[in-house]
């Protein structure tokens, strides 16, 4: 059913060279087939990009609006996302969710979608520009310092520590990396953030990779692992060395092996994010700016820390996934 | 004339497990044809690569134009006048003609920048002209049979203008007239005064073009003698130190036998054209033909290797459905190919594996594992009966020399235990003493009641051999000759009878 | 069917009737599809990926191959950011020398295979490694941006002919595509590809230098991956240094769905180009059908077959 | 240097010195390294990737190559996923089938390479690509866990030998060593491998059914690509459809650093074991360090052009 979207769309092409904002209008008033809103996002195969999206597809149910989702394969792959928010621009769409991989390497295409008068919702992290007209996102920096001060905590401020990150480069990587190194540098000197390795989010890779470093540094005392396949990298590791118990594991968004961790006391605690308010958020918001309504210019859908004490409160059960 | 140009001292080279040259000596005299004749694996083709840089001697001079010289590589070889047609086809097949024989001398226009094509095939053209070759500069090398190739080797080695030539077995894939031609060319270029090595198995080939005739065994040196004043006797005796079989055959008479083999209106393109024939039991039967007759097409097409449109085989009465060469080799047939290079060796494997490959059901157990043992016994029985000249029959099979490659592949047959053979171009680059045994080979497995198709473009060998003669022309069976009625000229009026009026 | 083609190389290119069927479907399927916009978006992103494939084409065809032209290609652009933004060159000198560093990583991996006789597989996939961990430690792990040379985003990104909105990425593209064709078949060069990759031992008896045109082949190659690490920078504004690992597959599967055999010797540039749109026409047309993303490579593994079928089928009858 | 080796299959295996080289070298780098855990880390971090190298060395004495080993894994994951969890099969069966679900991947790449006659390289690549999106098809993106059935986190990560700390995962590995061994030198399936390898048309013209047996090596292939695709599966407790890109390349630099030719006809099993090692010490070695990551990628690239040029030069010696 999804190909209709575009099928009402056949004079598009006159559109193109006249139309400004009034064609847009003209077309999300006239018509009465759905809105059609693509969502682009950093990712898709993995779970939290499925949570953004079945948030996305809630919503999308909610309003009655046509969605599609995709994002490229890595979060290195900033063309490719250019291309994925090139071709959603050809299909004439009502509003765009984005997630940028580089803000500034899509600010042209960004600028020729507001040229046409496409409303962009920015989700998952912000984009440098006053393009979008608003962001739905995690404060990815302050997440991470959290779990650094929950780290600090469950090993009495002194100590080894290591990172596993699931990216070098990505804005998420990058942003978690620092936010928990920069809160445990600035304040406890005590402790040594001893190495952080990058494992892709494969959960195998990743495990070998917490091995090597439990093999570097029999005395670590904490280990972080900053995403989903690496925090359930590092659970494998601890779990293979029978170190459980003895290491302070923290982990970062859910996923039934992680919350299980959590239960069982391998995992001391982990920070989630509400990817289904994200995605559920950036439709919404679009739905929103397509007809004119007022839409605040940031919406923060937050993160909070769980451990074994608050699992199972409901406010923590609405944001975890399985 | 007769000064000496090239002197060749003491010269040395060995292998692992292997001493292929001893303190061998070589003098050639400008504007003579010298021949270097020994058996397979006497080390001829050794000691011109070591001449031509491809390989570096362990000691030894070479001694050229009155200078001692080294010859670090091919290039150095070529910048001082000595050229090598190579034993093995060494061309580059998604290549041109004429693109073939001026790699790395290729005609530039435009600043030196971009190739000249249409000078490229202008002299390509012109050389052609003046050694007297019918070969198109424009087409691929791909395209053409193994003899075509074997002239564009000899073109290629032509275009240098060398002072020294090498000939290493040029006309083992030539037919009559084609070497004629080439004959011809090394008259021409004794004339002016060139040194041509020629190595050739073809003893009677000896006596019409060379001058004088140096002998190797088991890489040494044993003599040297002017042709004029040998006999062939004499030069094979010294080739191989021995009394060889003596090939006259007797002939069994296999005329009344029951037909094994009824092939009929077999069609392929215009590359077979309505072909019927018999092959009956411990009957040898000879295909001889021109280049390019369809000799090689007719084998492939019974073995399956290639598709037929249209035609159907019978073997011992019953029509078979031959789709691809396993079914054929089912069935019973074995087909030893012309070009060994490319359709008959693994060429990194093993001896004993190659003598194998063709009768794996033979050599594994039940659980599928292979019986190591039994292949090694076979192998070496084999290699024992063929007198291959290997260290062991665990030597790779590419570093066998050209003619005991071919004893493996008929070796593999011979394993198989097929009741038709074909053999197609069987004694290709086989040293007299070895296709004596071939021969030898040939009339036994007839007598056994095996029967057996020989290709062959030698016609002595295909009449002496020959219970029945088929004569092809331009993909049709143009003649028939029974035993008694066979002769050079017979042939050769079936060979040139060309269909005109086909359209 | 009647193509309006009467080339006799564009014939023998028998992949071009599977985009001709791509076209038409995706055409009949979807109307966003055979949109003027949409249509240079295909060439768009048909330009980095086809000009690495192109440079590919000289090695495949010498029987070689190179894994490192995505991860090199990305080098290339930091080098390009490094000269451009950090060392303040001129915006000409930089992207200059930033195609001459992909020319030299080329050099390189033609070192490697042919005086240290590196099995290709293995020396460019030893490069690949290499140059992804260089991309990385030559940023900083960050992004280099453009930010103070507006001009270099135009190299992408500009429209050299006003009033066409065609981007100079895919005139760039069509350039090289002729000059690879060029090189290929007018040059000596292009003779030794072919040679060499038909019978190495052959050519290098023939007297040829062999280990000195691979080592030349190969910096050609290297010189189309600098162009591509050029453009992909100025299209993306900036260097990102964690890009381009699994490039060379979609590279390599351009120049083999084009026809060039991948035990050398056989190859033709147009094959490359229009392999290397076969695979942009593909995943642009499912993604203007909205086709579930996971879907889209199982649709895109089915075609490559197909399409590859079709042509020995063709090639077989012919 | 004298090694404590007299096996003349094991002198032929001439990148071994440079895995003695390694050890080695690390083991003076850092007293962590040679640790008895830390060893078996590595012998367990080199099962998965070894086994898809075994299998892939089959494929690539025939003159092949596998590139879709890696997702093809990631497939039988997910599908003995199905059967165990989603199914309800016994976990016996379940690991039975995703084994031979692995091998039936293979019989599908060899018909293709065999009777579609389409290039190794292509036909792999669309394998590739259609397994990667069926992992993601048939799993719904998400991972399947196996929680009802705790004894399948055994296969991998249970101790056969109690007392000794090593992981069945290592046994397995050994286990698919040996059987591959077994199958490539001492049955008639070896011998047809090199024979391929080493030239196809003589083989076919021996009267041998090439495109039976090409099939059935592809079929041994996939069974070795469905053994790690359970072993994957156990020792994550779970199925995750989002892995294994790039895998294929790893397995493929194991078998080639092992000494197996691309051009097909050589190769050994015990080469593909050594190779597959050389690389997790490399990984392991420079973790252990604390070298940085984007540094390791290059110190592995360098290291690998070392012990291949090492193997090269002996070679040329001996
Ligand atoms: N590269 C090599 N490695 C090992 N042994 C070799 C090599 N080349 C040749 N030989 C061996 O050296 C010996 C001489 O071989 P060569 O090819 O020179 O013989 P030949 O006289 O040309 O024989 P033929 O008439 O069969 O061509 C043979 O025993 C051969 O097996
Ligand atoms: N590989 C090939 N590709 C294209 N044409 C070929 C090929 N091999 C042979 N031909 C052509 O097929 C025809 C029949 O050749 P075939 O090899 O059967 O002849 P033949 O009688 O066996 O002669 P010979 O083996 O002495 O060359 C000739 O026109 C030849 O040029
Ligand atoms: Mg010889
Ligand atoms: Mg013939």
């Amino acid at each position: 059913g999804e190909e209709e979207a575009g099928s009402d769309t056949d004079t598009s092409g006159s559109e193109d060279t006249s139309g400004e904002d009034t064609g847009g209008e003209e077309e999300a008033a006239s018509g009465d087939e759905k809105l059609y809103i693509p969502i682009i996002s950093k990712g898709f195969q993995h779970q939290f990009w499925q949570a953004v999206k079945a948030g996305a597809e809630q919503a999308a149910a909610e309003f009655d609006v046509e969605i599609t989702f995709e994002g490229p394969e890595t979060e290195a792959q900033v063309d490719k996302q250019m291309e994925m928010l090139t071709a959603a621009l050809d299909k004439n769409p009502d509003a765009i969710g984005f997630a940028a991989l580089d803000s500034q390497a899509a600010t042209p295409l960004l600028q020729q979608a507001d040229g046409d008068g496409i409303p962009i919702i920015a989700f998952d992290s912000g984009v440098d520009s006053d393009i979008p007209v608003t962001t739905a996102a995690t404060d990815n920096k302050a997440a991470a310092a959290l779990a650094a001060d929950k780290m600090a905590e469950l090993i009495g401020e002194e100590g080894k520590v290591a990172l596993i990150v699931h990216d070098q480069t990505s804005r998420t990587g990058i942003d978690r990396e620092t936010g928990f190194v920069e809160q445990i540098e600035a304040n406890y000197p005590n402790i040594e953030i001893v190495d952080v390795q990058y494992g892709a989010g494969d959960h195998l890779k990743s495990t070998d990779l917490a091995k090597a470093i439990l093999a570097a540094h029999p005395d670590l005392k904490g280990f972080f692992g900053a995403n989903e396949g690496s925090a359930i990298g590092v659970v494998n590791a601890v779990k293979e060395l029978g170190k459980d118990g003895e290491i302070v594991v923290i982990g970062y968004d859910s996923g039934m092996q992680q919350i299980e961790a959590v239960r069982s006391g391998v995992m001391a605690g982990a920070i989630t994010q509400n990817p289904i308010g994200i995605g559920y958020e950036t439709v919404k918001a679009a739905v929103d700016a397509i007809n004119g309504k007022e839409v605040p210019a940031s919406i923060d859908t937050g993160f909070m820390w769980y451990d074994n004490t608050n699992i199972d409160d409901e406010d923590i059960q609405a944001v975890l996934y399985e | 004339m007769s000064s000496v140009l090239l002197k060749m001292e003491g010269i040395s080279k060995g292998f692992p497990g292997v001493q292929a040259l001893s303190k061998i000596q070589l003098e050639l005299r400008a504007g003579e044809t010298l021949a270097l004749v020994g058996e397979n694996g006497a080390g001829k083709s050794t000691l011109m690569k070591v001449l031509t840089g491809i390989y570096q001697r362990d000691e030894g001079k070479i001694i050229y134009q009155g200078n001692e010289i080294e010859v670090p590589n091919t290039k150095a070889a070529q910048d001082l006048g000595i050229s090598m047609i190579h034993q093995e086809l060494n061309l580059a097949q998604d290549l041109t003609v004429a693109q073939n024989i001026f790699i790395g001398r290729e005609p530039r226009k435009g600043f030196g920048l971009f190739l000249d094509e249409k000078e490229l095939n202008q002299k390509a053209q012109a050389l052609f002209e003046r050694i007297q070759v019918k070969l198109d500069p424009k087409e691929y090398v791909s395209e053409l049979s193994v003899a075509k190739q074997q002239m564009v080797e000899i073109a290629k080695a032509l275009s240098f203008n060398s002072k020294v030539l090498i000939m290493d077995e040029p006309t083992a894939a030539l037919t009559d007239s084609e070497i004629d031609t080439l004959f011809e060319i090394i008259k021409k270029l004794k004339a002016d005064g060139v040194g041509i090595v020629y190595i050739s198995h073809r003893m009677e080939e000896l006596k019409r073009i060379t001058d004088r005739i140096t002998v190797m065994r088991d890489g040494e040196y044993i003599g040297t003698v002017d042709t004029k004043e040998t006999t062939i006797d004499n030069i094979i005796s010294m080739m191989v130190g021995r009394q060889i079989y003596n090939t006259t055959s007797p002939i069994v008479d296999s005329g009344n036998n029951e037909v094994v083999l009824d092939v009929k209106n077999l069609n392929r393109g215009k590359k077979l054209i309505d072909i019927n024939f018999q092959l009956k039991k411990g009957e040898i039967l000879g295909f001889a033909g021109l280049m390019g007759a369809g000799r090689t097409e007719v084998a492939r097409a019974i073995f399956g290797a290639d598709p037929i449109d249209s035609g159907e085989i019978y073997i011992n009465g019953e029509l078979v459905n031959i789709k691809s060469p396993s079914d054929a080799v089912n069935h019973g047939i074995g087909y030893l190919s012309e070009d060994r290079k490319r359709f008959g060796l693994l060429v990194n494997m093993d001896v004993k594996s190659n003598i194998a490959i063709a009768s794996m059901k033979d050599f594994r157990s039940s659980t599928g594992f292979t019986k190591e043992n039994k292949v090694k016994i076979i192998a070496q029985e084999m290699v024992d009966k063929l007198k291959v000249k290997t260290p062991t029959i665990d030597q790779e099979i590419r570093l066998l020399s050209g003619g005991n490659q071919q004893k493996v592949v008929i070796g593999k047959w011979l394993t198989r235990d097929s009741d038709i053979l074909i053999f197609d171009e069987p004694t290709r680059g086989i040293d007299v003493g070895a296709k004596g045994e071939i021969y030898k080979l040939l009339n036994q497995l007839a007598s056994q009641g095996k029967s057996i198709i020989m290709i062959s473009s030698e016609l002595p060998e295909v009449i002496r051999m020959s219970h029945r003669v088929i004569v092809m022309c331009e993909g049709r069976i143009t003649g028939e000759l029974t035993a008694e009625n066979t002769s050079q000229e017979a042939i050769m009026t079936y060979a040139t009878q060309r269909e005109e009026i086909s359209r | 069917m009647r193509l309006p083609i009467r080339s006799g190389a564009l014939q023998q290119v028998l992949a071009f009737a599977s985009l001709i069927v791509l076209i038409l479907f995706f055409s009949l399927a979807s109307p966003n599809f055979f949109q003027f916009s949409n249509i240079v978006g295909i060439l768009l992103s048909t330009s980095v990926i086809g000009i690495l494939a192109l440079g590919v084409t000289f090695v495949i065809i010498t029987g070689g191959i190179d894994l490192s032209v995505g991860t090199a290609m990305t080098l290339c652009s930091v080098m390009t950011g490094v000269f451009i933004t950090f060392w303040g060159f001129p915006t000409p000198l930089g992207v200059v020398l930033g195609i001459l560093f992909g020319a030299f990583a080329g050099f390189l991996s033609g070192l490697a295979v042919a005086k240290m006789k590196i099995p290709p597989f293995i020396a460019t996939l030893a490069v690949m490694m290499i140059a992804k961990g260089l991309a990385l430690v030559i940023s900083g792990t960050k992004p280099i941006y453009f930010s103070d040379t507006p001009e270099f985003s135009q190299i992408a990104l500009g429209t050299i002919i006003p009033g066409l909105a065609i981007p100079n990425a895919v005139w760039i593209f069509l350039i090289m595509a002729i000059f690879g064709y060029i090189v290929l078949s007018k040059t000596v060069i292009g003779r030794y590809t072919f040679a060499l990759g038909s019978n190495e031992e052959a050519t290098r008896l023939s007297g040829v230098n062999v280990n000195r045109w691979k080592i030349i082949i190969y910096s050609i190659a290297g010189l189309f991956t600098g162009v591509a690490g050029v453009l992909m920078a100025s299209r993306l504004n900036s260097a990102q240094p964690a890009l381009g690992l699994g490039y060379e597959l979609e590279a390599i599967a351009a120049v083999v769905i084009g026809g060039t055999s991948l035990s050398g010797g056989k190859g033709t540039m147009i094959g490359t180009v229009i392999g290397a749109l076969i695979m942009s026409v593909l995943t642009n047309g499912l993604r203007i059908l909205s086709v579930p993303q996971e879907w889209q490579t199982v649709v895109v593994g089915i075609v490559i077959i197909l399409a590859v079928y079709a042509d020995i089928l063709r090639r077989q009858k012919a």
